[in-house]
């Protein structure tokens, strides 16, 4: 694995800037009323915040791809959980 | 020979003898060994409660002890043996013992953290111990919901506690060996070189570190469920019970991973050494383990086949538990054909070995039964059921476990055992194991359910032969403790590779230093170069 | 005083080797913490699939406003964390107390906050086992709701918690000037943690507070 | 000690296509088995270290094109067995998972630690079950408190009981005779003390059976005392000036609900609407419903089931 690159203090601004304004954008949408679609839109926002915070506070973009697989692999474990419960759930 | 001769230099056990200097000791030698004898005594008292269990099933009456303590045994036995036995069992002692060794490294990557599992193991006992000197619990060690949330009244909240502190431990083991593998390999020994034993550990971390925070969590729902009377497992608030043993599954089944993966890393050393030959297919081995640990987490609803579980679930469970076999067969063929133009000797850990496979075998073919949808309809909760855990469980993982300590306890204590009393004891093991067991799968299909104190008499004559089978299989589990302390005391001294077995472990001495090897070894050759055509060379 | 080299442990090679070592640990253990809340997620999943009208109604009875600004806060300490990672990394010795006592006091607030909130529950009667009434027949499923909203919030804040008392620490050390480009490693691993309760929020977010608001 | 059974009984329907599954996977097995023990056994001896048998192996690329041919074959054969496996278990699954329309339906409630059944006659039993030969029966069943499983072992059947919901597990008997049921899910202390008996008759037995045993009227009319002690007569009823579902032909069909979902009139919904109403609140009604949540009971919830079946233009049986 290299060295560390130090990342510019400028993305740390601007990644923040954006994870507000996604923030009040999934509040936002929250008001309007799309049934299923307001849950998918939400949880697509928070899909994009984790991924700028993963991607850019925790500089998962320059890490190794060791360190990636071990980032990812406990979202995908859940996601395993969520869908196979799920598909049981949904189809009783 | 490469090894080195050391005899002038003071080893792992002699550095220090004040019982202080134990407790805090950071060597993962030493870790090893806290931990062979904490969970030999665990092995121990489970093993006391299934001897009951054996005893009271001699009669349909339950004629020894009352329903409500018969109950309490089958939990405590289940309890004590997976979650302090079987899951800790490989990992903690022979593979703290052997992953630096075997990767040419000093220690783990985290010494503390190590010593800090220990305790955590040990404290999570004492809750278990607690539990049970309390009065016991009787909820199965499945902790089946609303049952242990809402009707038990037993002490289902230390024993959810001590599992849950012996799930950390687990986890922190797991996070030690992935990293120590993936950052502390000597030179040149690339992932391909490293022994199977090393691949079996880095596989079962890979289960330990996902699959036990969603048991940890699990057991906190039950916890809070249990003490505030209120949770997402009650049907009485419109929750779903289904929803537990989904999450109990998603552990629990990747947990017989946790206890047989290890087990075939075991096998395939001690294969690879008395056969003095390359396993064959070594890559194949590798991927084998890696797919059974990925795979093992996508195949939990086979455990739920007439819970209520939709069939439609069902069937992707089932179709998902078929494709995990094949891995499973992958490697049985493997190990028979590392047979092949081997030269082969029979000391007492390749008998082991051996035991193993076929135990193992019967086991995994067992599974397929399991597995079949229409099948299970019958089998489902019934002996049947046991009898397949138990040839997976101790059949494969105990066998290859009792074979790993005989393999490597000339490199742990630097003593030489009877091998004669070795070779008996791993014969009446299998002998025994085979009279318990194999009756059950046949009462099982008759339909006798588990967890039944008393059962119709019509199936009495298979009890019986079971019970007899306990016995011999407890002498057989209780002779190593004799000719194995012998040896400590008056046994030979073991030269640093008695096998004539390839592995950066057998190029230190026996007992090896406190710090491994006195200069970094370097890996210029494939594992297990063994040379069956022509005499062996070390 | 100031000794910024790191004394590299007796099982490690060199420096590299150790960080590398770290590095791999901890995110592992947030694996590991991923999967831990991921429990607490699918039993959500499930049950407001079975319940969603209980699920929406229980949401809408939760303090949005709060919920809002909690989630700005941990977003903004997040920053701070960085630029406090960003200033060892750097070499800026006093910047690191600086950021990472921000960031504290934003957690502590954080955690004032969600007291708040727990106040205003238990006076309006929403905590399950110990208050809660519902009017209507939708009362048992809306009391699961609230039992899932206790459990995450409350394992969740257990988290901001130990991230909050861990980071004094470590701004402690840095007091003593034990950082610096050479060795900031407790300082990157600790960041990181910050990081990973600040992405569980991210999600606790629009699943318990953004329910049916429209 | 009585005499050894290998096998057990085969009494139903199903109980063959089970069994032959079960015989051809054990004969499978055995094959496997006994071919790696006797692999075993040969390599042991010929061998073995004091032996002179020729060694010789290929090396280098030959020895692992060999190998790879080797490894892929006996991947890709035993994961051809296993689809066929698979293919053919899940078949019968799928005929024993499906409740055929025809059915008679019998209402079964676990409680610690026994089994509550009771017919649409009206005839209550504890840890019995009379049933006729040859005709198909339906349980329907619930659990009041933990959950249980139904066996019956000669039959080849077992399906969870689960509080909160109805399973079904549905036989048709082939023989007359005794069969032995058990609880096997785990369920407390009298855990094994949860078994009973079913009792297979000739139909014309069964009929006598029926006759004799006290009743105090149909499940059909016990319910619609229920509906009416219970008040849901109040609004469900024909007087009702209540905005409310008239339920007479309601049950088996479709039901649109006010979140644009469309659900079948089972034993599920009904139950549901009656404890947790508004988790499905039919289109175009308020959700006025109270929950009757520990007032009306499992037995009597059944009764009223069986009352709504009977009203007007029903289609008979039991749906999933």
């Amino acid at each position: 694995m290299k060295q560390f690159s130090l990342a510019p203090i400028r993305t740390y601004f601007f990644s923040w800037c954006i994870l507000l304004a996604l923030l009040l954008l999934t509040l936002g949408s929250a008001f309007i009323y799309l049934g299923w679609l307001n849950t998918a839109i939400n949880l697509t926002i928070s899909v994009t915040q984790a991924a700028i915070v993963l991607l850019f506070s925790m500089h998962l973009r320059s890490a190794h791809p060791t360190l990636r697989i071990a980032a990812t692999i406990g979202f995908f474990g859940i996601a395993i959980l969520i869908a196979l419960s799920l598909s049981d759930v949904l189809t009783r | 020979m490469s090894s080195i001769s050391v005899a002038q230099h003071e080893n792992y056990l002699t550095a220090d003898f004040r019982l202080w200097s134990w407790l805090t000791t950071l060597d993962h030698k030493r870790i090893a060994v806290l931990y062979t004898v904490s969970i030999t005594l665990l092995f121990f008292i489970g093993g006391a409660a299934a001897a009951l269990i054996r005893l009271n099933l001699l009669t349909p009456y339950s004629e020894l002890v009352s329903i409500e303590t018969y109950n309490k045994l089958f939990t405590m036995h289940g309890v004590i043996m997976v979650w302090f036995f079987l899951i800790p069992s490989i990992p903690t002692t022979l593979g703290n013992f052997l992953v630096p060794l075997m990767i040419g490294a000093r220690d783990l990557a985290f010494p503390r953290l190590n010593l800090l599992s220990w305790y955590l193991y040990v404290i999570g006992a004492l809750f278990a111990i607690e539990s049970l000197i309390a009065g016991g619990v009787d909820t199965g060690w499945t902790f089946y919901t609303p049952f242990s949330t809402m009707f038990s009244n037993t002490h289902v909240f230390a024993a959810v506690a001590g599992v849950f502190i012996a799930g950390f431990s687990s986890i922190l083991t797991g996070l030690n060996f992935i990293v120590t593998i993936h950052e502390m390999r000597a030179p040149g020994l690339s992932w391909f070189r490293l022994p199977l034993f090393i691949w079996a550990m880095y596989a079962t971390s890979l289960i330990l570190v996902l699959a036990t925070p969603v048991l940890a969590m699990t057991l906190v729902l039950i916890a809070v469920e249990h003490f505030f009377r209120i949770g997402v497992f009650d049907p009485a608030l419109g929750g779903d019970p289904l929803l537990f043993q989904h999450l109990f599954w998603f552990y629990s089944h990747p947990a017989v991973y946790i206890m047989i993966v290890p087990a075939m890393g075991v096998a395939s050393e001690i294969i690879g050494c008395f056969a003095r030959n390359r396993i064959f297919g070594y890559r194949f081995m590798a991927y084998a383990m890696l797919a059974i640990a990925a795979f093992g987490f996508v195949v939990w609803g086979h455990h739920m086949f007439v819970s209520g579980q939709s069939a439609y679930a069902g069937t992707v469970f089932s179709l998902l538990t078929f494709l995990v076999s094949v891995p499973s067969a992958i490697k049985v063929f493997n190990w028979t054909a590392t047979l092949y133009k081997g030269r082969i000797s029979f000391e007492a850990p390749m008998l082991y070995a051996l035991g193993f496979v076929g135990l193992f075998t019967i086991g995994g073919l067992t599974g397929l039964f399991l597995a079949s949808l229409g099948l299970d309809v019958q089998l489902h909760d019934t002996y049947f059921v046991v009898a397949h855990f138990h040839y997976i469980m101790v059949g494969g993982a105990v066998m290859a476990f009792f074979g790993g300590i005989h393999f490597w306890w000339p490199k742990v204590t630097g003593r030489m055992y009877s091998d004669a009393w070795a070779r008996f004891a791993a014969i009446v093991t299998f002998v025994g194991f085979n009279l318990t067991f194999f009756p059950q799968f046949i009462v099982g299909y008759l339909g006798m359910p588990r967890r039944y104190p008393e059962y119709p008499p019509e199936f009495q004559l298979w009890n019986v032969l079971s019970s007899t089978g306990a016995v011999i299989l407890a002498l057989g589990y209780a002779l190593p403790l004799f000719y194995l302390f012998r040896s400590l005391r008056d046994g030979p001294t073991a030269p640093s590779n008695p096998w004539n077995a390839k592995g950066l472990e057998w190029q230190t001495s026996s007992p090896p230093l406190p710090e491994n090897f006195l200069r970094t070894p370097i890996v210029a050759e494939e594992p297990y170069s063994y040379s069956s055509d022509g005499p062996s060379h070390g | 005083m100031a000794s910024t080299v790191a004394s590299i442990a007796p099982q490690f090679d060199d420096a590299a080797q150790q960080r590398d070592a770290s590095n791999l640990g901890i995110w592992i253990f947030l694996a590991t913490e991923v999967l831990f809340f991921g429990v607490l997620f699918a039993a959500y999943t499930i049950t407001r699939t079975q319940h969603p009208a209980a699920f929406a109604a229980g949401s809408r009875l939760t303090d949005l406003t709060l919920a809002t600004i909690n989630t700005a806060l941990l977003l903004t300490s997040s920053l701070t964390m960085a630029l406090g990672v960003h200033a060892a990394q750097s070499g800026a010795r006093r910047a690191i107390v600086g950021w990472l006592s921000l960031t504290v006091a934003l957690g502590i607030l954080f955690l004032a906050i969600k007291g708040l909130e727990y106040h205003a529950d238990y006076v309006e009667h929403l905590v399950p086992a110990l208050n809660f009434s519902y009017p209507g027949a939708q009362a048992s499923p809306v009391e699961l709701f609230f039992y899932l909203y206790f459990v995450i919030t409350g394992i969740h804040a257990l988290h901001v918690f130990i991230g909050v008392v861990v980071i004094s620490v470590i701004a402690y050390m840095a007091s003593k000037n034990t950082f610096g480009p050479e060795y900031f490693t407790p300082v990157d691993l600790t960041g990181l943690y910050w990081h990973l309760v600040d992405i569980i929020w991210i999600f606790v977010y629009p699943l318990l507070y953004l329910v049916s608001r429209s | 000690m009585s005499h050894v059974e290998f096998f057990p009984a085969a009494a139903s329907t199903i109980a063959g296509s089970i069994d032959n599954i079960y015989f051809v996977w054990l004969a499978l097995s055995a094959v496997i088995a006994i071919a790696i023990a006797v692999l075993v056994v040969i390599f042991a001896i010929k061998y073995r270290r004091s032996s002179t048998a020729d060694r010789t192996v290929a090396v280098g690329a030959r020895y692992e094109h060999t190998m790879h041919r080797i490894e892929v074959t006996w991947t890709l054969v035993p994961l051809i067995i296993f689809l066929a496996m698979f293919l053919w278990s899940a078949n019968a699954y799928y005929e024993s998972a499906t409740v055929p329309h025809d059915a008679i339906p019998v209402y079964v409630v676990g409680k610690q630690w026994m089994w509550h059944i009771e017919h649409r006659g009206g005839q209550r039993e504890i840890g019995e079950l009379h049933i006729p030969v040859g005709r198909t029966i339906a349980l329907v069943m619930t659990s009041q408190d933990v959950i249980h499983s139904f066996s019956i072992p000669g039959f080849r059947v077992k399906q969870d009981v689960l509080p909160g919901r109805y399973t079904t597990l549905w036989f048709k008997a082939t023989r007359t005779g005794d069969f032995r049921w058990f609880c096997t899910q785990y369920c407390g202390t009298a855990h094994s003390l949860m078994i009973g008996r079913v009792f297979v008759m000739e139909p014309g037995d069964f009929d006598r059976w029926l006759a004799v045993s006290d009743t105090e009227g149909s499940m059909a009319a016990k319910g619609a005392r229920r509906f009416r002690q219970f008040g849901c007569s109040g609004c469900h009823g024909p007087s009702a000036n209540v905005h409310a579902p008239r339920l007479e032909g309601l049950f088996g069909k479709p039901v649109q609900l006010q979140d644009g979902r469309s659900v079948i009139a089972d034993e599920r919904f009904i139950r549901d609407s009656v404890f947790l109403p508004n988790k499905d609140v039919p289109a175009n009604y308020e959700p006025i419903m109270p929950s009757f949540r520990g007032q009306i009971d499992e037995e009597q919830m059944l009764e009223i089931i069986e009352y709504l079946k009977s009203m007007e233009n029903v289609p008979q049986g039991v749906q999933r």
